[in-house]
């Protein structure tokens, strides 16, 4: 018990005592993140999208296929990227791996499935007539999307922050292709594990509880803005 | 000299080592030094030996420093790699409860592993093919020993989650001494000192026979920066203001113990 | 290219009158054919009404003529005579659905919704829209969420958003369903009022023919996804064409020729049917009374007859009892020749 | 990318010889994420459910906290259940650290807040009138919220597969709390981690595959009893 | 004691003929008072009807008296007599809201909700309701999801689904709005034999009158959440007893002393006053004509007065022009007598 304690008064301290690496570690992790939920949000809400509203055939086997993927194990997604991009892999040529870059991609990969199965289930509850009355209102295709979005607002940010929350704290992929490089690519999780593994349980969850703490930021800062007066 | 930091940003080289040297912060002390006296920045990728070797036999890093010499000969035999040049060594050490109700204390260590085999007490393994494993699986064998289940358990991990499974398990285990000293795991040093527990490092070059992207004066340059002088002082330091110890003696240039 | 050249002829000769129509407009569903409309054209200021049972596909044809939703349509839609895509409709049409459909939000956020997705910023679509809130009497409510209304008040609401647009072509889907009947009057008077001055086509889908009486020049009666009848209001509702426009209109008994020994189909009003009294002229049905329904104002009176059963309203309460015979008197001059229903 | 084929090879050979550890892992790793999705729906779905349907103050609070537990990051789950379970600790007493009792217990930790915040999306999505006409068909209180249930089925069996994804895929607290002992509380990612560390890639790469494979049969069996006739 | 025992003496005096009622009942939301009835009851087999503006509290008293929804609700709700908790009303209500809600699956699934719900077996259940669905002419679309219905198809399934449990008491919201006039006309006929037949209680919230008259022998009139007028229909649509009553069953046009020279306030309904041709006897008020709204059937005409503007109705098109001076005359016999609206 005294661990956590500890924990909780090294967390204090690190973020209080403005401790660089802590800092530059807490800053590189909230970008990876958010840059991985950006590129999934820009994959997978147009598909999401597609498979709430559209009527293709293998739509329902696109939805099945999502709700799988948020099983994707982030260990064999890191495994595979790194494969990908090894020097002798496809995409070697790129020297990507063991950069935040690579990081990013990978746990892109790990939230896609997440919001494209959350956007369509949060989109096929909004009232089918919705999308008639934007356009009866002389909404184009797209404003009427975007209305589509407004109304869907909450399940959408809680899609949001459900891919956020997956890439953040998972700690397979960013150690594997990242490779929890000190100043380059290493993030809280990592950090996280070293210190587990050299033994200092409080530093552990003392990046455990900076980690918890930036989430909770984001996630208000997402929530107020969903909750803007309009 | 030192080249200018412009292209210094451009050059790096992946180094693939064991957990134990990024675990004991070793890398920490050496890796800046290493960049500002040759240029070369490092991308260190800390993991199981099996790991390292297998990345340098397929030329995904530039320079593998490890400590399990069996899998190393073999994979220096194959012909794909460059110069293995030793570069320090600790040791092994036998830890297991205070109690020690195999009797092992003070013990010649394949005796004591036998005593372990024979009372049936709990023994941790690492169970993930990394150096500290070869060894003990050599040690197993030269006392004569099969291990197996129930007393005998795998983790498939690292060192130090290893080390508290044995403490919460109140079971036996091998480490290497740095880890032991560095997490409080509350076993006692039981076996220690025996020829047979010697712990050595190798630095191996990857050439450009693995892969052709493989830099082999980015090899060339971490072998002999780390078995220069200063590598070896600051390795030779490494430790004691904390332990009061040494974690490592520095090796290089020396007879190889193991052959 | 013949029947191109035709299309395109017959398009320019409407293009000086017609808002908003359609030419051969199909809309299909899951292989079932739901509706299909030739031709239809409503011209600048005036109001067409569609008549026509639950399902016959009214507000299937509102989305069809304004590119609504994702029907499988096949035709034209014509806009001011031209064939026009989704984008120039978006920007004429405003419609209001059967169910009103309110956005999270105020009032008076929704009420500015149509002219904010036409691109007005917000401001000056609020500063815009209230004056329609106040107009359908709920200008008070406009600072409440929307999913809190009650469902009139909703219907007032959707209503008032649509209007604030202005829009060149109005779509109607039974717009005055819950509104409170003093409202309703007010508003019919008043919407008469604003779409002369709007110089929009509208398109009044309703159930309740005073309605079509006191809006629509033109009614137009829809039966299973085709229109059967289309015309001047007060002819469509007196003089239905066949079997099915009949019973629409209110002339639910249907008297054939084997009954009524005259070559035509003949169809009439319950209320003008009497079990009671044998009027002096007209037809004369003989049968049995089936049920007496006391209907507040009048008795409803259910005759079995050759003519199957037929229904006959009166004022008052006196009626034969269940069981009694009966004979069934039309006066001629309520009787309408009808074709057979067309198949 | 001979790697990814050998996997692909491997993995068949796996799973086809009835290689016994395999399936031994296999099944562990079923029971354990299925244990662990069960105790988090048997917590979380109430919750959810009160989120979306109550009136309680602080509701909003609860709902910020479980967006936010989506971030909750597995290692620092695992070190903190393995701080509670130690020998040391508050609950060394029940001897639980190491056992796959103690992995479904962080799992459980992990996959409640997803189950609370996607439950809670699903549900505020129903039209709130139909409990209303539920219950003016006669519904009681529990046969009207069996209906809802029905209703906002497949967001719900989306919100299940989340956290049954999160579970089973997930490294962190499995490794720690359970300590990837062979035969005992060896999951398929720790076996994973641990084939990856040996430097045996392709076998890394057939356990992920077992493991994908695993969740799409789960997926499908949940998706087709989410899709019975009625 | 006191007054408890008053209260259970009141209630015993009326158990043996009401079946649903209230005493003393609230309902506010968000801190507004939306709803109070001191008292009311229906007698099995008794219609009440409840008209209203919109936003009165109609639905809301619907909702209150079957227990329904989340509403905050202070007194009691008597089945049978008895204070009655949540679980009692469930089995002895069902209820029809205003806008049809039903499930994901198909017709004849939701059909038989209210009876599975109840407990009834799937099997059994459907069997049962099918014949409701025929009755109520949806029967054909059994098979089809219940989300592609059309409006009407909607209501109509949900009108079934509420009379196949049988119910003890029936609470309607306006079940007419989006039916066909035909087949309104004959489920007011159906109805009301299927309600004498099932010696339910029933309450029906609606804005038509006719519909009022046509089923329920008693009428309530609901003003901003209070029963300002309660008796026979008749009664209550022809003798209102203060303003609001009056505007709502359709005397719009309200004289004040001060213009008729009467002591009391007097109203009329606009198709019983003139501004064309002055009637021999009666009220005549000089004003200003505002508007002519030609109405199909007939022309309505707005004059500015003394008294507000009022609205004539007359069949025919004959009226003043806009801006000409006009005589509002009514004849005596039209004119009712009513208190100022109580506040
Ligand atoms: N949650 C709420 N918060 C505030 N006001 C509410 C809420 N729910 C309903 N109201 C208001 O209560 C009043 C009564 O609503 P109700 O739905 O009972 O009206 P109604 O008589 O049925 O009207 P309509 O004829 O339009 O259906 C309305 O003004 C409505 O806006
Ligand atoms: N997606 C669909 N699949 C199958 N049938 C459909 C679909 N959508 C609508 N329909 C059917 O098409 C017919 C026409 O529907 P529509 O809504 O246009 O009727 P309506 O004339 O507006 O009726 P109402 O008076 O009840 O509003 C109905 O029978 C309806 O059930
Ligand atoms: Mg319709
Ligand atoms: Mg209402």
């Amino acid at each position: 018990m005294d661990v956590l304690l500890d924990g909780l008064t090294q967390a204090l301290s690190l973020l209080f005592s403005g401790d660089r690496e802590t800092w530059a570690i807490t800053l590189l992790t909230l970008r990876v993140s958010l840059a991985a939920t950006a590129v999934a949000a820009l994959v997978g809400v147009p598909l999401g999208a597609a498979i709430a509203l559209g009527a293709f055939p293998g739509r329902r086997l696109l939805l099945a296929a999502a709700n799988t993927g948020m099983g994707l194990p982030p260990v064999v997604v890191g495994l595979v990227v790194t494969v990908l991009l090894w020097r002798s892999g496809p995409l070697g040529g790129f020297g990507l791996l063991y950069t935040p870059t690579a990081m990013v991609v990978a746990q892109a990969v790990i939230a896609t499935p997440v919001v494209v199965a959350l956007v369509a289930a949060a989109l096929q509850q909004v009232d089918p007539e919705f999308l008639v009355q934007m356009q009866g209102l002389g909404a184009t295709r797209v404003r009427a999307l975007l209305a589509l979005g407004a109304e869907a607002r909450l399940p959408l940010l809680a899609a949001a922050m459900a891919a956020f929350g997956a890439v953040v704290s998972e700690v397979g992929a960013a150690q594997m292709v990242g490779g929890n490089i000190a100043g380059q690519t290493r993030v809280l999780t990592t950090a996280a594990v070293l210190a587990t593994s050299r033994g200092e349980f409080g530093l552990a969850i003392a990046f455990g509880l900076v980690l918890l703490l930036l989430a909770f930021a984001v996630n208000l800062v997402v929530t107020l803005a969903g909750q803007r007066p309009r | 000299g030192a080249p200018a930091a412009g292209s210094s940003a451009e050059r790096s080289l992946i180094l693939a080592t064991t957990t134990s040297t990024q675990d004991s912060g070793l890398l920490d002390e050496l890796l800046p030094a290493f960049t500002a006296a040759t240029g070369w920045a490092v991308k260190p990728v800390a993991v199981g030996s099996g790991q390292a070797i297998e990345m340098g036999r397929r030329g995904e890093a530039d320079v593998v420093l490890v400590h399990s010499p069996a899998a190393e000969e073999e994979y220096v035999a194959e012909g794909t790699a460059g110069r293995r040049l030793l570069v320090m060594h600790n040791d092994f050490v036998l830890l297991g409860p205070e109690a020690d109700p195999a009797g092992v204390r003070g013990a010649r260590v394949d005796e004591a592993m036998r005593r372990i085999a024979g009372t049936g007490a709990v023994f941790v393994s690492r169970g993930d093919d990394s150096g500290t494993h070869a060894r003990e699986k050599s040690l197993w064998e030269q006392a004569g020993v099969t291990p197996g289940a129930p007393w005998y358990q795998e983790t498939g991990q690292g060192m130090g989650a290893t080390l508290r499974v044995a403490a919460e398990k109140a079971g036996y285990t091998l480490s290497d001494r740095a880890t032991h000293l560095a997490q409080p795991d509350g076993l006692a040093l039981l076996v220690e000192g025996d020829p047979g527990l010697l712990n050595v490092y190798h630095v191996i070059e990857v050439t450009t026979r693995a892969g052709e992207r493989v830099q082999p004066e980015a090899a060339a340059a971490f072998a002999d920066w780390i078995t220069g002088p200063d590598a070896q002082r600051l390795i030779g330091e490494f430790g004691s203001a904390r332990y009061g110890q040494p974690l490592f003696v520095p090796d290089a240039g020396k007879p190889d113990p193991t052959g | 290219m013949t029947s191109r050249s035709v299309t395109s002829r017959s398009v320019t000769s409407r293009s000086v009158t017609s808002r908003i129509g359609c030419r051969d407009l199909r809309v299909s569903a899951h292989g079932r054919e739901l509706l299909q409309v030739p031709e239809l054209d409503v011209a600048a200021g005036e109001v067409l009404a569609v008549l026509g049972p639950n399902g016959a596909g009214k507000s299937t044809l509102l989305r069809a003529l304004g590119h609504l939703g994702g029907l499988h349509r096949g035709g034209d839609v014509l806009l001011d005579g031209r064939p026009a895509g989704s984008r120039d409709l978006r920007s004429a049409v405003a419609a209001v659905l059967q169910r009103p459909i309110l956005r999270h939000g105020t009032v008076a956020a929704n009420a500015a919704t149509g002219l904010q997705l036409r691109g007005v910023g917000r401001g000056e679509a609020r500063r815009r829209s209230a004056p329609w809130l106040d107009a359908l009497g709920v200008g008070h409510l406009a600072t409440r969420p929307a999913r809190t209304l009650s469902g009139g008040e909703a219907q007032r609401v959707a209503i008032a958003r649509a209007l604030a647009v202005s829009p060149r072509v109005l779509l109607l889907d039974e717009p005055f369903a819950g509104l409170d009947a003093t409202t309703r009057a007010d508003l019919l008077a008043d919407l008469r009022v604003v779409l002369d001055g709007l110089d929009t086509a509208t398109v009044l889908v309703t159930h309740d023919r005073d309605e079509a009486v006191a809006l629509a020049g033109r009614t137009a009666l829809l039966v299973a996804g085709r229109i059967r009848q289309l015309g001047a209001t007060e002819r469509v509702l007196d003089r239905p064409v066949d079997v099915d426009c009949a019973r629409l209109v209110g002339f639910t008994n249907v008297l054939p020729p084997a009954v009524t020994g005259r070559p035509d189909v003949c169809v009439a009003r319950p209320e003008h049917c009497s079990a009671v009294n044998g009027r002096p002229a007209g037809l004369r049905i003989p049968g049995t009374v089936r049920r007496v329904v006391p209907l507040g104002g009048g008795t409803r009176v259910d005759v079995d007859t050759a003519a199957g059963t037929l229904a006959c309203l009166a004022p008052g309460s006196d009626a034969p009892p269940p069981g009694h015979a009966a004979v069934v008197t039309v006066a001629d001059q309520h009787l309408r020749r009808v074709c057979e229903p067309a198949r």
